[in-house]
């Protein structure tokens, strides 16, 4: 157990396995994910986080298992991360009755309220005010503990965004804003939606201690998580960091990515976070090349595992169509 | 004179640029109308024609956005905002309820608000709680705006202009599954249409079925699933969600003496709700039958395909209404 | 028919359109007016239901015949085939 | 809330008894609807409401006679109060006060809605139209009756009655006697009449009968009564004095002529229903009123509205023998038209005697709103009409 109020990052080996595994986790499943896409098997929506593991990886490994996470619609990553089982995340995006939303939500909606992870959220800034009113929730209830709110650069442009930012601060709320910069609002250029293009200074009017990290090292961001995430729960308010990162797939599935220039993609592509790592913790001995091709191995077993998991569940019958629209009376709060 | 073949996507984006070539005062505002070309490719090419103050990228504001485009409309402008469902525009409804649809009327008629609101509705597409509801019933409430919802090509086409032709807002509901819709229009044609009458897109004898958007074209699949049963049906296609086109409905019903209305939407306080609710106080005498609705299963829409489908009003389900009015 | 059938026949007519005499026993030599108070819609009711039982073409000259049991069934037997 | 009261159905009426309750705590109840069946002096009336709302308390239960103006039930206001538990039965008959009571937020049990017609609004209107008397149709294989169950071609389709429901009392002629005493004692005290006679050769009419009735199918068949009626209601409106209420020293006109006619039940007693709107009906349409009307009235299914409505009554004795009648006035009302026998009498036409079918009409009236002329202007009218029954 790793002390949680240390605020350095310990880069163990055993650390350094689990970071490069779960990035692996997530890169491969998405990566399977656009492939059952293009078999039909998955539809609707699906926005990949290719290229942004080291956010997820980094901050949610600060995160002790019962502090709430709030995401968006791209969040496999995080509830990968989270430890929602692979086999109900995949389930999920294929609509089956096991699914961890029971095939409700699909890829823009994931939830666990075991894992207290609160989604999936698929309007923009709108999971702001929700990691807002946990992390009330938690002070009024008097329990230490943080809320993690990650949300896109876009979001900053919401109203919502400044409205939840401003209430956090007034009522010295504990929660971790983490905003994923990946520069591009769907097709809208940061510099094209925001006058000050620096995210983190707009948490900074609120008197919100904020930090900028590079997003695509996952020790970076985690180093930066930890520290903020200590802060929060020492009571000393809400913090917000600001990730650089950049998504090298485009926006969903069917996004011809006219609005990014093929040479930008390919710059940050050098910086892939799981190659940066990698490369990092081979060159320090803190991992070896067996290491790697373990890692590969059992995550391609595990994404087989829940492919054929998801692939023979079976779908809701329809007639339970009206289900969970609003609690059965049993479970009336008394 | 050649006719051209073109889809729905196409009729949208041609009724833009016609609008722009038109009148240097209109804009099209909107999230990723630029550089993404819009969200569902309505405005692909037209920033390299008109420019990018023109085709004007917006950060996603919808609030401030939509409520710039009030202030420009009343400033002088003729603004096209696009709000990219109607889902999101839930953020922006303050504006549009609070200051558009109000203005004229606190202001004593001083101001008027010749604003353009257009925004994809409907689900269809798999992609669940958020982004595929239907809520224009909702906007078909609010006095001091005008409701379109063009469920053709051509009226896809047609209705862009006479809407910003109308001194007060108006908001321009697409389906989104209709974006890929083909058809035959006279290339330059007329391309005038009356934004207050609805159209009767089949004509029939023994039961009106009131649709709108997506939902026309499936009354048409039932209504010709019937014509084996002998069953002749009239479908109108309300085009116009407010005000409604009462009496094109009810001239309708007098003749038929039945009526079936569909509606994608929830049930409960909807469109259909409000045309039945009109059938019954204007046509009670007239009616053979209690009013029929299809509606919206009372459920946000699932991801699932088979639980989205069974959801929706389905040509099958319209059949069923139909028969179930002619007492069959 | 028999006699007894048309009889029934008769007296069903003329309860359906007066129910309050339902089953009263019915004299068949006296007229319906005189015993029950039979008025002319009564009996423009009764003939249509006499009608419409049996099909026989009923023209108001024959209304005369109508005016007792004992009448009816007579005139039925003889129009009934 | 509002309070469901035993309502005055005539001038004379002071009590009756609740026979029947068609409506029960929890049922919605519309204006128009049949609430209860009500036993009075002149018989079983269906009683209606005039509010909308929901049935809360049933403070008088079957059987008990209770005088006019008691609260029989009370309706709620369907959205804003819940109907509250009814209450134990009243035991005080005739003077029952109403128990205090608070409304308590509950729900009463929805009951099914008493069994009645299922016809569309649009069969109804057709039929309606057409002269048919819904209860007539036949249904369709659910029970419901749509515009393909009414008759396109037939004007009007009188024949058997649908098995009328039991009445749930017997007439109480006794009481309904003394009733009818009681308002013709009024009648006789209070109103000062006055009475002409005419004689009318009312040969045309049944010769037009004749012919009509010839060419008719059975079902479609003209009573002498309905041209009658007609030509009564037509010279009602020229004379206005003749026709409405007098009550509390003012004469109200009516604009429209509601006919009563009076019909003798078997067994004795006298009932005068009203037909509404006799003056804008045609004679096939009075025929189908006056078919619908008197079996119900000889049943005592009346509508409470149709013991009230009338402005004018009609009493013919054209089936007896009398050769006149001198009828009182049925209160509020200032007028009844009394019709004699037509019988066969020589007759003076021309400068010939001829013989006629010749009825005796009588017009009484009430001095205090119309006297003499009024009552020669309406006898001519009447005759000039009856001369030509094809215009009517």
């Amino acid at each position: 157990m790793r002390n949680i109020a240390d605020d350095r990052v310990h880069l163990t080996r055993e650390h350094a396995v689990e970071l490069l595994r779960q990035m692996t986790r997530v890169r491969r499943f998405e990566e399977k994910c656009a492939e059952l896409y293009t078999q039909e098997k998955i539809r609707g929506f699906l926005h990949l986080y290719i290229g942004e593991e080291a956010n997820a990886v980094g901050v949610i490994s600060t995160l002790t298992g019962d502090e709430a996470i709030v995401a968006t619609y791209r969040e496999h990553g995080h509830a990968l991360v989270r430890g929602l089982p692979m086999n109900e995340v995949m389930a999920e995006m294929f609509g089956k009755a096991v699914g961890s939303s029971r095939g409700r939500g699909g890829s823009m909606h994931i939830f666990s309220a075991h894992h207290r992870f609160f989604g999936g959220n698929a309007i923009v800034a709108g999971g702001l005010p929700l990691a807002v009113g946990l992390a009330l929730a938690d002070k009024m209830l008097g329990i230490e503990r943080a809320t993690c709110c990650f949300f896109g650069e876009g979001a900053a442009a919401e109203g919502e965004f400044h409205e939840s930012l401003n209430l956090a601060a007034l009522w010295h709320l504990p929660v971790l804003f983490v905003c994923e910069n990946n520069f591009y609002a769907m097709g809208t250029a940061l510099a094209r939606s925001q006058s000050n293009p620096s995210i983190s200074a707009r948490a900074a009017v609120y008197g919100i201690a904020s930090e900028a990290v590079d997003g695509m090292n996952v020790v970076d961001v985690e180093a930066a998580a930890r520290r903020a995430v200590h802060a929060v729960r020492r009571g000393e308010g809400p913090r917000f960091i600001e990730t650089k990162t950049y998504r090298f797939r485009a926006h969903s599935m069917f996004d011809p990515d006219l609005y990014r220039e093929k040479a930008e993609i390919e710059t940050w592509k050098k910086r892939d976070p799981m190659v940066l790592f990698a490369d990092w913790a081979l060159s320090a001995a803190l991992l070896n090349l067996d290491d790697r091709e373990a890692i590969e191995a059992d995550v391609a077993q595990e994404i087989e595992a829940a492919v054929a998991f998801a692939e023979a569940a079976d779908f809701e019958p329809v007639e339970d169509l009206m289900k969970d629209v609003v609690s059965p009376p049993s479970e009336y709060i008394r | 004179m050649t006719n051209s073949r073109l889809t729905y996507r196409e009729a949208v984006r041609e009724a833009l640029r016609e609008a722009l070539a038109r009148d240097k005062r209109v804009f099209l505002m909107g999230e990723d109308v630029n550089r993404y070309g819009g969200a569902y490719a309505c405005s692909l090419g037209l920033p390299a024609e008109f420019g990018d103050e023109r085709v004007r990228d917006a950060p996603l504001s919808e609030s401030a956005f939509v409520g710039a485009g009030i202030g420009a409309a009343l400033g002088g402008m003729r603004p096209i905002v696009e709000i990219m469902t109607i889902n999101f525009s839930l953020l922006a409804l303050d504006q549009i309820v609070n200051s558009a649809a109000t203005l004229r009327h606190m202001s004593g008629g001083q101001f008027s608000v010749p604003i353009v609101i257009r925004m994809a509705t409907g689900a269809g597409r798999q992609l669940a709680a958020q982004h595929s509801h239907s809520l224009e019933g909702w906007y078909g409430h609010i006095p001091g705006i005008r409701v379109l919802a063009p469920a053709t090509v051509a009226d896809a086409r047609r209705m862009l202009w006479p809407a910003l032709e109308d001194p007060d807002p108006v908001i321009i509901m697409e389906h989104a599954t209709l974006y890929n819709d083909e058809d035959e229009l006279p290339a330059d044609g007329d391309m005038s249409v009356d934004i207050t009458k609805a159209a009767t897109r089949r004509q029939g004898s023994d039961v009106t079925v009131i649709a709108h958007s997506a939902c026309v074209k499936k009354a048409l699949n039932a209504a010709e699933m019937l014509v084996g049963e002998g069953i002749d049906c009239e479908v109108i296609d309300l085009r116009i969600l407010r005000p409604l086109d009462d009496e094109t409905i009810i001239a309708s019903v007098r003749k038929t003496h039945r009526a079936v209305v569909v509606d994608e939407a929830w049930r409960s306080g909807s469109l259909a709700a409000e045309i039945s609710s009109r059938i019954t106080e204007q046509a009670f005498y007239d009616l053979d039958a209690p009013v029929e609705r299809v509606c919206g299963a009372e459920v946000p829409i699932p991801y699932p395909k088979h639980l989205e489908q069974a959801a929706l009003p389905q040509p099958q389900s319209i059949a069923a209404a139909v028969r179930k009015a002619m007492r069959r | 028919m028999t006699d007894a059938e048309l009889s029934d026949l008769v007296a069903r007519s003329l309860y359906a359109v007066a129910p309050d005499i339902e089953g009263e026993p019915i004299d068949p030599n006296k007229s319906f007016r005189a015993q029950f108070e039979i008025d002319s819609i009564d009996f423009l009711n009764f003939v249509i239901s006499l009608h419409q039982a049996t099909g026989v073409e009923i023209l108001e000259r024959d209304y005369p015949d109508l005016q007792t049991l004992s009448g009816a069934v007579a005139f039925l037997r003889q129009r009934l085939p | 809330m509002i309070e469901f009261k035993m309502p005055s159905l005539g001038a004379d009426m002071e009590a009756a008894t609740l026979v029947e309750w068609f409506k029960q705590p929890g049922d919605r109840v519309e204006r128009g609807d049949i609430i209860a069946l009500v036993e009075t002096q002149k018989g079983a009336i269906e009683i209606e409401v005039f509010n909308e709302g929901v049935i809360g308390e049933q403070r008088v239960q079957p059987g008990r006679k209770v005088p006019v103006g008691t609260v029989l039930a009370t309706i709620l206001s369907p959205a804003k109060e819940p109907p509250s538990r009814p209450a134990a039965t009243t035991t005080e008959a005739i003077e029952p006060k109403a128990p205090e009571r608070r409304v308590s937020i509950g729900e009463t049990p929805a009951l099914a809605a008493p069994p009645r017609l299922r016809i569309t609004p649009a069969a109804r209107r057709r039929s309606a139209d057409l002269g048919i008397s819904p209860e007539r149709l036949s249904p369709g294989p659910d029970g419901i009756i749509g515009l393909e169950q009414v008759p396109s071609g037939v004007e009007r389709e009188p024949g058997l009655e649908r098995a009328p429901r039991s009445r749930g009392a017997g007439l109480d002629l006794d009481e309904m006697r003394k009733a009818i005493g009681a308002a013709m004692v009024r009648s006789h005290r209070d109103i000062p009449h006055y009475w002409v006679v005419h004689a009318i050769d009312a040969t045309p009419v049944f010769e037009w009968l004749e012919k009509q009735n010839a060419l008719r199918p059975i079902e479609r068949r003209l009573l002498y009564v309905a041209p009658l009626m007609r030509a009564v209601a037509l010279a009602m409106k020229q004379v206005p004095e003749l026709n409405g209420h007098y009550e509390e020293g003012v004469f109200r006109p009516s604009p429209a002529v509601h006919m009563g006619l009076a019909t003798a039940l078997r067994g004795g007693g006298l009932i005068a229903p009203a037909i509404r709107d006799a003056d804008s009906k045609s004679v096939d349409e009075l025929m189908s009123a006056i078919a619908d009307l008197v079996p119900r009235a000889r049943l005592g299914r009346l509508r409470s509205s149709e013991m009230t409505d009338g402005t004018v009554t009609l009493s013919n004795l054209g089936e007896g023998n009398a050769d006149s009648v001198f009828p009182l006035i049925y209160p509020p009302q200032v007028a009844i038209v009394g019709c004699g026998a037509a019988t066969l009498r020589p007759w003076i036409a021309g400068d010939v005697v001829a013989v006629r079918r010749v009825v005796h009409v009588t017009l009484g009236g009430d001095h205090r709103v119309s006297h003499g002329r009024h009552a020669a202007q309406f006898l001519t009218r009447l005759s000039e009409l009856l001369a030509h029954p094809e215009a009517l």
